[in-house]
């Protein structure tokens, strides 16, 4: 993980650099490293679980790529802002019930969700094309929410996100006639094998690399470790905020349209709390800072609490959590 | 190398083939993908229970179709992710019947993993009309009854029975299970309305809630106290609403859904009254068939405890029509299975008669007994059947 | 309208003694505790012999009330003093983010503990079957509980105010909620105070465990987290560290809440918690740093 | 033996290191300036002494005790009272309120609340403008008056040792003769030894005793102030002329 040193160092030569294209291009090489390290792990955690042909274990690998997606989405936006959002899943949420609404056979939609659109009643799309447009649909939501929010900085901003996701469950849990309210949308149609899941991984990692090294991931890192020289050198910090928001909002996005794809079945509790302090935690015991840390966060965090069910440990989330405060101190 | 190698190979694989085929030749598989850990644990476990105690009679009494019936478990940790993996991996395992979670939510998973391989999969005790057809597919059934027999029941019985006028109805939007059951109010009411009975208002709140003080304050604002609240919750959020209504003074009948049946919290609203539920069978020891005296008596010797409330029963009553339509097609083949169970009308079992169609794997229709609460004692008052079934359109509102 | 008014301010007390308990550790620790809803519902389990069947076996639950309350409270600050000692002491020099999600993580726990001791299932109790008695004030009906919630609540926040403006130790943790490293400067021991906003959090959400249990008659090992929720929020709208503010602003939620479920037409009534949320919004937009902003709140260092 | 003594202390904020290698030590009733530019490590100094910055090399000693590592408020029970940079104030507190906030130390001594009310008596003398104000809530008072309430505040713990970080610091040249005239009288009515840092050496050469110049997180000048008042040496070492 020698590059994710080399990505999180060049933060220092931030803004500067920044101004010059060669020095970008010169920063595109030296970084890239990391994110084809994280995809060559990722393809190889997928290859050996293809080659153990164990379905339940397949599933428990696709649910580990889908949780990278939403870490890698919560990194380009905390990582880089140096903000704490408890709003993410929110953008998750979306992007699950976006996918359900375009991929659930048009005759069931209009049994289940009456209220729809005729046009989106009438449509269905294969998975792939769903989740792009859920992804799209996520962002589109997290440039609406984030013209308002990233006026606010520190724990404020936190709260509001939360306050965002609160905002957000409350109307998915009781809109009937478009959500379904509380109870389960069924029919999503659900795909077992592992490389949609795979390529989602990757295009995030590449997403949020690309993100880091580009002028605005730039800027907000510089912003966020120097608050007001940044400010001063020009840098309009609610701006570089909302890019980064939005990216995230739409990688979160696709990480909910293809955890629907991945259970089959979408509620909204599934997108609140829970998931929220999952993926944070996972976040934060890789260190929130970098991406690499984040992925692999996620990976050892995820083999951990496997490890601990095949043990039967009973108590699997206690205990798995119990781990947590050896991992947190930085 | 090669020569040994596809020796290996070979034989890995014709034992990989052959391993079913062996569990097909001495053994019936039940898998359950239940929650053997966290907050469904509480639910699933009693109804699983009830389920073995029919397995092991079958299997006492010479098993099915000649053959012993296996059971094969793997824990859903009340987690629906998990709940996929545990469907799975008990097919893996060969299971010819996988048996999930008693809520449609956590259940749902592990059945649709049945349906992608063409098992059958039965929800313990889900009481949506998704847990099916309809939200699974056709070879997924549900053991319990539909919630919105429930709620119509409850209307329909309070007015004949009961000669209650003024209905309020207090809807908990948390769960779809609540909803169900004021959907069934829903369409009973104009039915009633008809005859004379009325509607004075309605409310909602969630479960929750820390008060439901300004739901109450409505309910008292109307001019005269409503002859019966219908209450459409569940727990905990249930005993809450119920001590709040009591200690504000609102003593109308109170109608609910099987949700809060059990005797393990009356402790909370001293000297309940004028609270009735619907049940399947009574867990009180006054019973009407004494099948079911007997029934709860093996209850409690196997697990050291009396049932704790009426969600008991579904397990027992899934084995037993699975069982009869399995004799009944000669074979564990899904399709056949299913077109036997399809053809069961008020089939009767321990605890009450299951009818199931080509449109729909759950009960819309049945009897139900009616358990009325009086000075915090809960006993057997009467029985209901609704005067007609539950259409579909009224399910899927 | 007198009606409205008590049910206003009966959930206002609720939220207003869990946002105090929130604000009292905020204020010396910058730290946002998860875990005070699973301290809530720890208390009211402590009521109970742990058992996994349905039927509750009710234990410290029959005390009479004036060994009931102590007992409750007790547990209530024994088990945050013991959540302070055991893990938050490790993440003193941690950043915000961090404790925030240690606490996240240490509520889990407490709540799979509960929930291997007692099951998920609710259980029952009658807590204080007393108070559940209807009674005519002015004309209102009103459960006598929310009446008593509401005198508690206040005797309570006299007690608090006076607590801390007149003894020594409440001066020394309004000075440490202020400026942590200044009073630790002038020979105010960090431990001690720490230990004593534990505390007193821990015994404020046993006073919510005991009003909730009498009001529900349930336990359930999800119960604080709404509460915790809303406390939390009306703990940032006060302005963070402010302990005045948050009581505040715990009434304002409560009586947001209510009016709305009044007011709002049935139809947007399920709505009600997504118009609180936008207003918290809006709050946080125009005052981000709170009604009433704790003054001169530094970070520490 | 010296009250205070420093000996290789060595601060780093991460890869920055703020003081280096630095010793030096004062004896009972000492006036002793530490003065220098901007970035000279004078207030990390002063903080690790309080215990609030921790040192990452090298021993403080305090009246006989080793003092490295302690936690700030056993330093302070050693008799070091420290007012740091920036007049901190609670300022949501009364001012008798923040003056009482030091006496709580002392509980577990007989008879500390009446000796707390005479310090009480002894400050508002020396400041009579603080008793004017003391159920005035002290975020309302003037920098001056805040100057005097956080000098006041120190005094109240009963310290051998007072501690200040840049008194001058945003306040009118006519306040800062004020608050320096009521320094140098207590000094003379309670024998108190004093360490002030301030940035410009002008007031310690007015005021006399003892003055340490630091630069680059070192020590460069070490002596009396009046003697080193010689403009050119002390501005030599100020700026770094030598190093051109």
């Amino acid at each position: 993980m020698g590059a994710a040193a080399s990505l999180a160092n060049s933060t220092a030569a931030s803004a500067a650099a920044a101004e010059r294209k060669p020095a970008r291009f010169a920063l595109a090489r030296r970084t890239i490293l990391t994110p084809v390290l994280l995809s060559l792990l990722l393809l190889a955690i997928a290859l050996i679980t293809v080659m153990t042909g164990s379905r339940p274990f397949n599933q428990t690998v696709i649910d580990v790529f889908v949780r990278v997606i939403l870490v890698v989405g919560l990194y380009i936006f905390i990582g880089n802002s140096g903000v704490l959002s408890f709003g993410h899943i929110g953008f998750t949420c979306l992007g699950a019930y976006a996918a359900a609404w375009l991929t659930i056979n048009p005759m069931m939609k209009r049994g289940s969700l009456p209220g729809l659109p005729e046009w989106l009643l009438a449509t269905r799309l294969p998975y792939w094309q769903s989740a792009v447009l859920a992804a799209l649909f996520a962002a589109l939501a997290a440039l609406i929410f984030g013209r308002v929010l990233m006026r606010l900085s520190g724990i404020a901003a936190s709260i509001a996100t939360f306050a965002m996701l609160a905002m957000i469950n409350t109307v998915y849990s009781n809109w009937e006639s478009v959500t379904g309210a509380t109870s389960s949308v069924v029919g999503i149609p659900i795909v077992r094998t592992i490389w949609p899941y795979l390529i989602g991984a990757v295009v995030a990692v590449f997403i949020a690399w690309a993100h880091a090294i580009s002028r605005s991931g730039l800027a907000l890192r510089a912003a966020r470790d120097e608050p007001t020289a940044a400010a001063a050198s020009g840098v309009d910090i609610p701006r570089e905020r909302l890019v980064a928001f939005v990216v995230s909002g739409a990688i979160m996005g696709l990480g909910g349209a293809l955890m629907a794809h991945s259970i089959g079945v979408v509620t909204p509790d599934t997108f609140y709390l829970g998931l929220t302090f999952i993926t944070l935690s996972m976040l934060v015991v890789g260190g929130m800072g970098s991406l690499s840390g984040g992925v692999v966060g996620v990976v050892l965090l995820s083999a951990l609490i496997q490890g601990l069910r095949w043990l039967e440990a009973g108590v699997s989330l206690g205990e798995s959590t119990f781990a947590l405060p050896k991992g947190f101190r930085k | 190398m090669t020569y040994k190698m596809r020796i290996v190979a070979t034989a890995l694989a014709s034992m990989s083939f052959a391993y079913p085929a062996m569990a097909d030749d001495k053994t019936i598989v039940i898998g359950f993908a239940t929650a053997e850990s966290g907050f469904m644990e509480a639910y699933d476990k009693p109804a699983q229970e009830a389920a073995m105690i029919r397995i092991d009679e079958i299997n006492a009494a010479g098993g099915l179709l000649g053959k012993q019936i296996k059971v094969v478990k793997a824990d859903t940790k009340s987690d629906r992710a998990e709940g996929a993996k545990a469907g799975l991996s008990v097919l893996d395992q060969g299971a010819d019947l996988v048996v999930v979670s008693c809520d449609y939510d956590f259940g749902s998973p592990a059945a649709l993993a049945a349906e992608d391989a063409g098992r059958i999969s039965f929800f313990l005790c889900a009481e949506s009309v998704k847990a099916g057809i309809q939200g699974v597919g056709p070879h997924s059934f549900s053991a319990s009854v539909l919630a919105a027999v429930q709620g119509a029941t409850m209307a329909e019985w309070a007015f004949k029975e009961k000669g209650a006028k003024d209905f309020y109805r207090l809807l908990d939007t948390w769960t779809a299970y609540n909803k169900g059951i004021c959907d069934g109010f829903d369409w009973m009411m104009p039915k009633l309305e008809a005859q004379g009975a009325k509607l004075v208002g309605d409310d909602t709140f969630k479960n929750e809630d820390a008060s439901i003080a300004a739901q109450i304050t409505r309910i008292k604002s109307l001019p005269k106290e409503p002859d019966a609240i219908m209450l459409c919750t569940m727990m905990p959020g249930a005993v809450s609403a119920i001590k709040q209504l009591r200690a504000a003074g609102i003593n109308s009948m109170i109608l609910n859904g099987s949700g809060v049946d059990g005797s393990y919290w009356l402790s909370a609203v001293p000297d309940l009254t004028n609270f009735y539920v619907p049940v399947q069978g009574s867990i009180y020891g006054d019973d009407p068939n004494p099948a079911v005296l007997k029934f709860n008596a093996t209850y409690k010797e196997k697990t050291g405890a009396d049932p704790s409330s009426q969600y008991v029963f579904p397990g027992y009553v899934m084995v037993e029509v699975w069982a009869k339509a399995v004799e009944r097609a000669g074979t564990t083949d899904a399709d056949a299975v299913v077109a036997e169970l399809e053809k069961m009308k008020d089939e009767p079992t321990l605890f009450g008669p299951r009818t199931f169609t080509p449109e729909l794997h759950h009960q819309n229709q049945t009897r139900y007994l009616i358990v009325e609460t009086k000075a915090g004692k809960p006993g057997v008052v009467g029985n209901w059947t609704i005067s007609e079934p539950v259409p579909m359109d009224a399910l899927l509102k | 309208m007198l009606q409205i008014l008590f049910d206003a301010l009966s959930l206002g007390s609720l939220y207003a003694l869990g946002a105090l308990g929130i604000a009292l550790i905020f204020g010396v620790m910058r730290l946002v505790n998860f875990a005070h809803g699973d301290v809530i519902a720890f208390c009211v389990f402590a009521l109970l012999w742990p058992s996994t069947d349905a039927m509750a076996i009710v234990f410290a639950g029959q005390l009479p009330w004036y060994l009931l309350v102590p007992f409750v409270l007790l547990c209530g600050a024994g088990l945050s003093v013991l959540c302070e000692i055991i893990v938050f002491r490790r993440f003193r020099q941690a950043n915000p983010a961090t404790m925030m999600i240690a606490s996240f993580a240490l509520g889990f726990v407490i709540r799979y503990f509960l929930l291997m001791l007692f099951s998920s299932r609710p259980k029952s109790i009658s807590l204080l079957p007393a108070l559940s008695q209807p009674v005519e004030i002015f004309g209102a009906r009103l459960p006598l509980l929310q009446l008593i919630t509401i005198v508690t609540t206040m005797v309570i926040l006299i007690g608090l105010t006076l607590f801390m403006r007149q003894t020594r130790f409440g001066l020394e943790m309004r000075a440490a909620a202020e400026n942590f490293s200044m009073a630790r400067m002038l020979g105010v021991r960090a431990n001690r105070v720490i230990m004593g906003a534990f505390a007193l959090s821990g015994a404020l959400a046993g006073a919510i465990a005991l009003i909730f249990g009498s009001q529900t008659g349930t336990l359930d090992i999800q119960m604080g987290a709404s509460i915790m929720l809303m406390a939390f929020i009306a703990t940032v709208i006060g302005g963070l560290g402010s302990l005045g503010g948050a009581v505040l602003a715990g009434f304002l939620l409560g009586a947001a809440s209510v009016i709305m479920q009044v007011m709002l037409p049935i139809d947007a009534r399920p709505f009600r918690d997504a118009f609180v949320y936008g207003a918290v919004i809006l709050v946080l937009l125009f005052r981000p740093q709170g009604l009433i902003a704790a003054r001169g709140t530094k970070e520490r260092v | 033996m010296s009250l205070l003594a420093l000996s290789d202390i060595t601060i780093r904020y991460s890869r920055l290191t703020a003081v280096r290698d630095v010793s030096f030590s004062m004896d009972e009733g000492e006036i002793l300036f530490i003065t220098g530019p901007n970035g000279a490590g004078k207030s990390s100094l002063l903080r690790a002494i309080a215990g609030v910055t921790p040192v990452a090399g090298g021993r403080i000693d305090l009246a006989g005790h080793e003092i490295t590592g302690q936690a700030p408020e056993n330093i302070a029970r050693l008799g070091f009272s420290m007012v740091p940079e920036g007049r901190d104030v609670f300022g949501s507190l009364t001012t008798e309120e923040n003056l009482l906030v030091g006496t709580g130390m002392h509980a577990r001594e007989r008879g500390w609340r009446s000796r707390a009310a005479d310090e009480l008596e002894a400050v508002y003398a020396t400041f009579p403008m603080l008793k004017e104000r003391r159920h005035g809530q002290a975020g309302l008072l003037s920098g001056g008056q805040q100057q005097m309430l956080v000098i006041g505040r120190a005094l109240m713990t009963n310290p051998r040792l007072v501690a200040i970080d840049e008194p001058s610091l945003g306040l009118a040249p006519n306040i800062n003769d004020q608050v320096y005239e009521r320094l140098i009288a207590l000094r003379a009515q309670r024998q108190l030894t004093l360490l002030i840092v301030e940035q410009s050496s002008a007031r310690a050469m007015m005021v006399g005793g003892r003055m340490i110049l630091m630069r680059g997180g070192q020590i460069v000048l070490d002596g009396d102030a009046r003697t080193l008042g010689n403009g050119e040496a002390i501005q030599a070492a100020y700026f770094g002329y030598e190093d051109h």
